[in-house]
């Protein structure tokens, strides 16, 4: 199953608290899941902890699953940083700013290993 | 030894009440801060010594400074397009000497607003600012409005300090003094604690924005049941708020800043506050990020007349979004060197960006280890700016603090490895000249 | 250091009575001396004009203001664009240049010193920032005490002990020169909006008067004996009608003596403030009872804020008058509220000769120079850059010199001016001993630099000198109007502390100038109250700790230090 | 009548800055005076002769007798026909940012795609583009009070995001689809497109647009005034944007 969805990407305290740590496992914790409401999760069957893969026309990226309910239907939230920039847009619309929000996504129940910072940046070079 | 009154080295908020314990020029304990402050404070493991690798994908050398500093000028005075990067975490000192640096190699100085307030600078182009400092905001704010920004979460002591639950003289409840409203696309930690929570479909808040603008004004009529997902009822129920406040203000975020329209979302909010003003008081105010990120703004515009994304190719300043900022270069790219420092691009721009910076050759500026280190083929360590060095920070409201030392380490500052790579750059450029 | 002796000067030096002699200057060490040794570098100024370097008592140089505007006008910035060189930094900004650019073009037209008019104490590390990087000219600041909760409690509770202490306290704090008061009161009340209407209008929640607060603020500087005077932006600044407020302002302080030998109150910009009329309909000159004032009373300076048509970038404390404006124009507005101490605003603007509000304006400003008699009285300013920028400096010169040059640009302005102004009747001409009085030997007067080297060539004076490419004794000023302007827009030479840091208005070196603050020491039972009431203060109403507030000595790396006593 | 034809000799990943490169500039000139032009690549100085071959046919006293004929992409050579008074530019290719900004009057014609702020701040003359434009097409600079005055841009093909933004009067013809904000703040211009678009209109004073294909999400600060016929053709008529008292007609099929 897949569900369509909005993705956004923000600042989280977590995340906050490790930005001079980031080839942390605690970094990978704070930045690396994917936020969702438990029906959005319900729809694609997946369990909290358990890996998605979420997919742009820009990119794609597996990580792991958490529920905030706070979320409106089909709006997904991964904290800032490497795993969310596997799929924001790079298109700055003239005006120097990356679309970092409110990008179409497909999300969908995977069984890949989230990638590490470092896997991340290698797939780059 | 507690050192008392010390600024707090993360975020826009620029808490200056800190009270740190040193023992031995270690920190052992901090108070009063932040989650995420003391976390900085405390420190993580740093980056010991310069390194340098020639393949991007090979293992990193230890070198001395002057072989990394020398290698770094040589790279910047051979460029003809470099990107110099970052400068959110670092105090003012160093950012003049980024400004110098980025004339004498003809690059693009960028800074980290780039990706983040960048389009709040578009959106004063378009309309200004009506703002005011922090404080005057706590003594009198009767309606507070959250606009795209969770300051749970990003900017934890904002609440208590200046916003919400802080006492002021006229605002002499506290919590009790004010109202609180949330615009978001998803009900945040924030949302919870607000009185109102407005729920706007992503990408949407720029049609919002002009509806408000439109009941303000008293020409409801033409506007439609619903609005952005809002119903007109709602919008008509919070413009009665906001028209009725004696002081209102509107901190806002990366949700207006990231979202479609971007610059323009800050442009309407801007005009927004401004027609308020035929009512009440009211104020608005970017959620900074980083503790100094505001400072590069203020030093940049002082020297160059532009706030960011200067590009000095020609020997005079020229600034224009969309064709010199940091991702508008590498997607095109543009850039044949970047140098990078006091920002990681390297966690922060989208993944195409970073392949490009790839591309090229890397030198990082920084304490840590981060994303960018996996793609820099120079990488320097210096001191941690408000930690172990002095300075000058602007807080999110563009007052200025002096930044405390409260540790004494080995490492050079920002400073010291610019003012080197300066010189270098002239004597490299001098002798080809 | 070295020695310099500028030959054939034709010499207008107001303090020292000197007007049009043809004589040498000796320079030894920065300073003006008796005489030179042989191994003096000579210039030869071949009976060419020379005036002591220029001083601006009031323009906008630096700070979160001229930041503000910096910002929100990046159209400005690619403005005047001059590419950097060995020697300079480039130049950017027409009304809000570059820190670089602000000191090389008073330099280029051979000012030599700047004062900043409005240093908020909250943002005062700022403007300190800025000076910083200033090049060449010697700066000083002015800071605002008007709208101030400390200032306001004190007057209220009738404690002028305490009041003193915490002006003392406000330009240590700031490292500022003088006591700076805007819309005295309207900043407080702006903080929800609003303002206050006249002289006897309480602030809202403080209720004291504005009346209160200039006549405190006036006898305090007095006691404080500080070098300047009060330097006062009136209440009702914008509005028509508004010469009223201004001459009862006046009046508030006329039985107030100096005991130094300058003016006890000091009003800025009053082009602003000598406005008539009930309305824009209406709106007409009132320069006439302004100048009529000032011809029968010492004790009172003023400052021309002269418009100059084009593009400005209104900036200033008074918040409410910034968004009248802004509304009223429709242009963008930027606000600037500093929590317990004061308000500002910033608005680009366009000057237009067809707009008669805007010839009106235009004409007040030229009126109180020439219809007030003592050239003394009326320092030459645009209020840089709220009437213009003070690159424009040279033409208003020529315009105070010429009926010729007036003339000229009268043709361009809307025809109803002249029904509404006085400035078509106006013969008088000014000379090259006025010009000197009005552009650097008065401004030193006021703002009380005379004895600290500023405005003057005499004998241990500093070495600030213009030589302009022009000779009096040949030029008819009257006629020959953009041959002085042209030569006063690039001094042939402009010599600071004693080192040409300019030539045929080129920057030829640049050195950093010193920045002049004033120490008071306040011995009395009010300073402990005072430091009382600011703890309280810091505590629960601002958004800094005391203990990080004050300007630190590391942002003032060249003072220039007066020291005071109150008594 | 002078004809001289540029053909890029390589492609490069850094921009040019090829203001040199303009009828008012070239006119008059022999081949070997325009290979001596310099074109900046980043903060390096290019000469003309080095980027393009460079031919030379007739010979013109002012600009409205050049006609500048560019064969090959471009995409990195910026400025194209700055502040260009009169003649014509021919681009077989596509081009990069400011191509014709500030222009004055002649005829630039693009063959290819343009870079974002084709015509900024034009004051005359016109441009054509055949394919498609990127972002601002005829907008001003940032904080300039007006974007375009005078003059026509046709782009053949889509335009993307803040067309005509802060046009202050001129003509800008999109025959496909625009992407959002067309017509921002717009103070006396006319915008026709014929495609889709995004939230036309807002802030507009004065002016008019015309979107001829479909509008997704409609500013909703407009008065609906009934209908109005254009070449025979009825469209809704809308007039605003309210919240800035605008007088601005838009009409939405």
């Amino acid at each position: 199953m897949e569900l369509k969805a909005t993705f956004i990407s923000g600042r989280t305290v977590d995340q906050g608290c490790n930005l001079e740590n980031k080839t942390s496992k605690a970094y990978f914790d704070a930045a690396g899941y994917c936020e969702m409401n438990s029906a959005d999760a319900g729809k694609i069957g997946v369990e909290p902890g358990s890996n998605v893969k979420v997919a742009t026309d820009f990119g794609s990226v597996v990580v792991p699953l958490k529920i905030c309910e706070g979320n409106p239907d089909g709006l997904i939230f991964i904290p800032m940083g490497p795993w969310a920039n596997a799929v924001v847009d790079p298109n700055t619309c003239g005006c120097g700013m990356p679309g970092f929000k409110g990008i179409p996504a497909v999300v969908e129940s995977s069984s890949e290993d989230a990638p590490t910072m470092p896997q991340l940046m290698a797939r780059l070079k | 030894m507690i050192i008392k009154d010390v600024l707090c080295p993360f975020c826009g908020c620029l808490c200056d009440d800190l009270a740190v314990e040193v023992e031995d020029n270690k920190v052992v304990d901090v108070k009063h801060a932040c989650k995420i402050g003391a976390s900085k404070i405390k420190g993580h493991d740093r980056i010991k010594a310069p390194m340098m690798r020639d393949d991007k994908n090979g293992e990193f050398r230890e070198v001395s400074y002057d072989e990394a500093i020398n290698e770094s000028a040589k790279i910047l005075a051979n460029s003809k397009r470099p990107l110099l990067y970052g400068w959110a975490s670092g105090v003012c000192e160093m950012m003049k000497k980024g400004v110098l640096l980025n004339e004498e190699v003809g690059g693009i100085i960028d800074n980290t607003a780039s990706v983040c307030h960048g389009p709040s600078a578009l959106g004063v182009h378009e309309k200004g600012l009506p703002t005011g400092t922090l404080g005057q905001f706590s003594n009198r704010a009767d309606v507070v409005v959250f606009w795209g920004c969770n300051p749970v979460q990003a900017h934890p002591r904002h609440m208590s300090r200046y916003s919400v639950f802080a006492k002021g003289f006229f605002a002499n409840k506290g919590r009790r003094s004010r109202k609180v409203v949330v615009f978001d696309v998803r009900k945040t930690d924030t949302a919870n604690l607000a009185d109102d929570y407005i729920q706007v479909n992503p990408g949407e808040d720029y049609m919002v924005l002009s509806a408000l603008r439109a009941i303000v004004a008293d020409k409801a009529d033409v506007v439609p049941e619903t609005v952005g997902g809002v119903p007109k009822e709602k919008l008509v129920e919070v413009a009665e708020v906001m028209k009725g406040a004696k002081f209102g203000i509107v901190y806002f975020g990366m949700g207006l800043t990231q979202s479609r329209g971007k610059y323009k979302n800050i442009d309407n909010a801007v005009s927004l506050i401004t027609e308020l003003n035929a009512h009440g008081k009211h104020s608005i105010i970017p959620m900074r990020g980083h503790y100094n990120v505001t400072g590069f703004g203020q030093v940049c515009a002082w020297e160059t007349g532009f706030v960011n994304a200067v590009d000095m190719s020609r020997g005079i300043p020229y600034y224009n979004p969309g064709e010199t900022c940091s991702n508008d270069l590498l997607m095109r790219e543009e850039i044949d060197a970047a140098f990078v420092i006091a920002g990681d691009a390297g966690a922060h721009f989208p993944a195409q960006s970073i392949a490009r910076m790839g591309k090229v050759p890397v030198i990082q500026v920084d304490p840590f280890h981060n994303p960018t280190t996996e793609m820099a083929n120079i990488v320097i360590p210096t001191k941690v700016s408000g930690v172990e060095l002095e300075g000058t920070a602007y807080r999110m409201d563009a007052v200025s603090l002096r930044m405390r030392k409260l540790v004494d380490v080995d490492f050079p500052s920002d400073e010291e490895v610019l003012d080197k790579i300066i010189a270098k750059v002239r004597e490299i450029k001098g002798a080809s000249s | 250091m070295s020695e310099m002796l500028i030959k054939n000067a034709t010499v207008y030096d107001p303090i020292n009575g000197v007007n049009g002699d043809l004589m040498d200057i000796a320079v030894k060490d920065g300073k003006i001396v008796d005489s030179a040794s042989g191994s003096a570098q000579v210039i030869d100024a071949g009976g060419r004009l020379v005036y002591p370097g220029g001083v601006d008592a009031h323009t906008h140089i630096a700070g979160s203001k001229v930041n503000v505007g910096r910002i929100m006008r990046p159209e400005d910035s690619r403005l005047g664009l001059k590419p950097k060189t060995k020697l300079t930094r480039p130049y950017t900004g027409y009304t809000v240049p570059n820190v670089y650019a602000m000191g090389y073009r008073y330099a280029e037209m051979g000012y030599t010193t700047a004062f900043e008019a409005a240093i908020p104490i909250l943002k005062a590390r700022h403007t300190h920032e800025e000076f910083e990087e200033i090049p060449i000219i010697d700066k000083g600041g002015l800071t605002l005490f008007g709208s101030n909760w400390m200032v306001m409690d004190a007057i209220r509770e009738n404690d002028q002990e305490r009041l003193a202490a915490y002006v003392a306290w406000g330009l240590l704090a700031s490292r500022g020169w003088g006591v700076k008061v805007v819309n005295p009161g309207g900043g407080e009340a702006w903080g929800f909006g609003k303002n206050v209407s006249g002289l006897d209008d309480p602030v809202p929640n403080f209720e004291v008067t504005p009346r209160q607060i200039i006549r405190n603020l006036a006898e305090v500087n007095e006691k404080m004996d500080l070098p300047h005077s009060i330097h006062l932006h009136c209440n009702n600044l914008g509005k028509p009608g508004n010469y009223e407020t201004t001459l009862a302002s006046f009046d508030i302080c006329k039985d107030i003596k100096s005991k130094r030998d300058r003016q006890s109150l000091h009003v800025t910009h009053v082009q602003f403030n000598a406005w008539g009329g009930n309305h824009w309909g209406d709106f007409e000159s009132k320069s006439e009872p302004i100048a009529d004032y000032l011809n029968q009373n010492d004790f009172l300076t003023i400052d021309m804020g002269q418009l100059v048509f084009g593009s400005a970038t209104t900036m200033t404390a008074d918040g409410p008058v910034q968004y009248a404006n802004a509304r009223l124009l429709k242009a963008r507005w930027s606000n600037g509220d500093v929590e317990l101490e004061d308000a500002s605003g910033v608005t680009p603007l366009e000057y237009h000769p067809q707009s008669y509000i805007h010839g009106i304006m235009w004409a007040i400003g030229l009126e109180l120079a020439l219809l007030t008699k003592d050239p003394w009285q009326v320092l030459m300013t645009t209020d840089h850059p709220n009437g213009g920028p003070y690159v424009n400096y040279p033409m208003v010169m020529t315009m105070l010199m010429s009926q010729k040059r007036r003339e000229q640009e009268m043709s361009k302005i809307a025809e109803k001016t002249f029904d509404r102004t006085c400035i078509a009747g106006i013969d008088r001409e000014l000379d090259w001993y006025d010009i000197a009085i009005k552009t650097r030997a008065a401004h030193a007067k006021v703002l009380g630099i005379v004895e600290h080297g500023k405005g003057h060539l005499g004998v241990g004076a500093d070495a600030d000198i213009a030589i302009y490419d022009i000779k009096p004794d040949e030029t008819d000023a009257t006629v020959e109007f953009d041959k002085v302007e042209a030569a006063f827009r690039r001094s042939a030479y402009t010599i600071k502390a004693g080192e040409v840091v300019a030539r045929d208005g080129e920057i030829t070196a640049v050195p950093m100038g010193r920045t002049y603050w004033v120490k008071t020491k306040v011995d009395n039972g009010g300073y402990d109250r005072m430091m009382d009431d600011l703890k309280m203060k810091f505590k629960n109403y601002y958004s800094v700790n005391m203990a990080n507030y004050m300007v630190q000595d590391e942002y003032v790396e060249r003072p220039y230090v007066v020291e005071t006593e109150y008594k | 009548m002078q004809t001289i034809t540029l053909v890029p000799i390589e492609q490069f990943n850094i921009s040019i800055e090829g203001e040199t490169i303009s009828p008012d500039n070239f006119a008059g000139k022999s081949a070997d005076e325009i290979g001596a032009l310099v074109a900046y690549e980043g903060n390096f100085p290019r000469l003309l002769s080095e980027l393009f071959d460079i031919k030379v046919d007739g010979n013109a006293d002012a600009a409205d007798d050049v006609k500048i004929e560019i064969n090959g992409n471009v995409p990195r050579v910026k400025r194209i026909g700055e502040g260009m008074t009169g003649g014509r530019i021919l681009i077989n290719g596509d081009v990069d940012m400011r191509c014709g900004a500030k222009m004055k009057g002649g005829i630039i014609t693009i063959n290819g795609n343009a870079d974002s702020w084709v015509g900024q701040e034009m004051r005359g003359g016109e441009i054509n583009v055949q394919g498609n434009a990127a972002f601002y097409v005829g907008a001003g600079y940032r904080g300039e009070p007006c974007g375009m005055r005078g003059g026509k841009i046709t782009v053949f093909g889509n335009a993307n995001d803040f067309v005509g933004e802060h046009m202050c009067g001129g003509e800008i013809v999109i025959k496909g689809n625009a992407g959002i904000m067309p017509g921002l703040s717009n103070k006396g211009g006319k915008i026709v497109i014929e495609g889709n678009t995004t939230m036309p209109g807002s802030e507009m004073t004065k002016g008019t647009i015309i979107v001829k294909g479909e509008v997704e999400d409609m500013m909703p600060v407009y008065q609906r005034e009934g209908i109005e016929a254009v070449d025979g053709v009825e469209f809704t008529k809308y007039v605003g944007d309210v919240v800035v008292d605008g007088k601005g007609e838009l009409l939405v099929k």
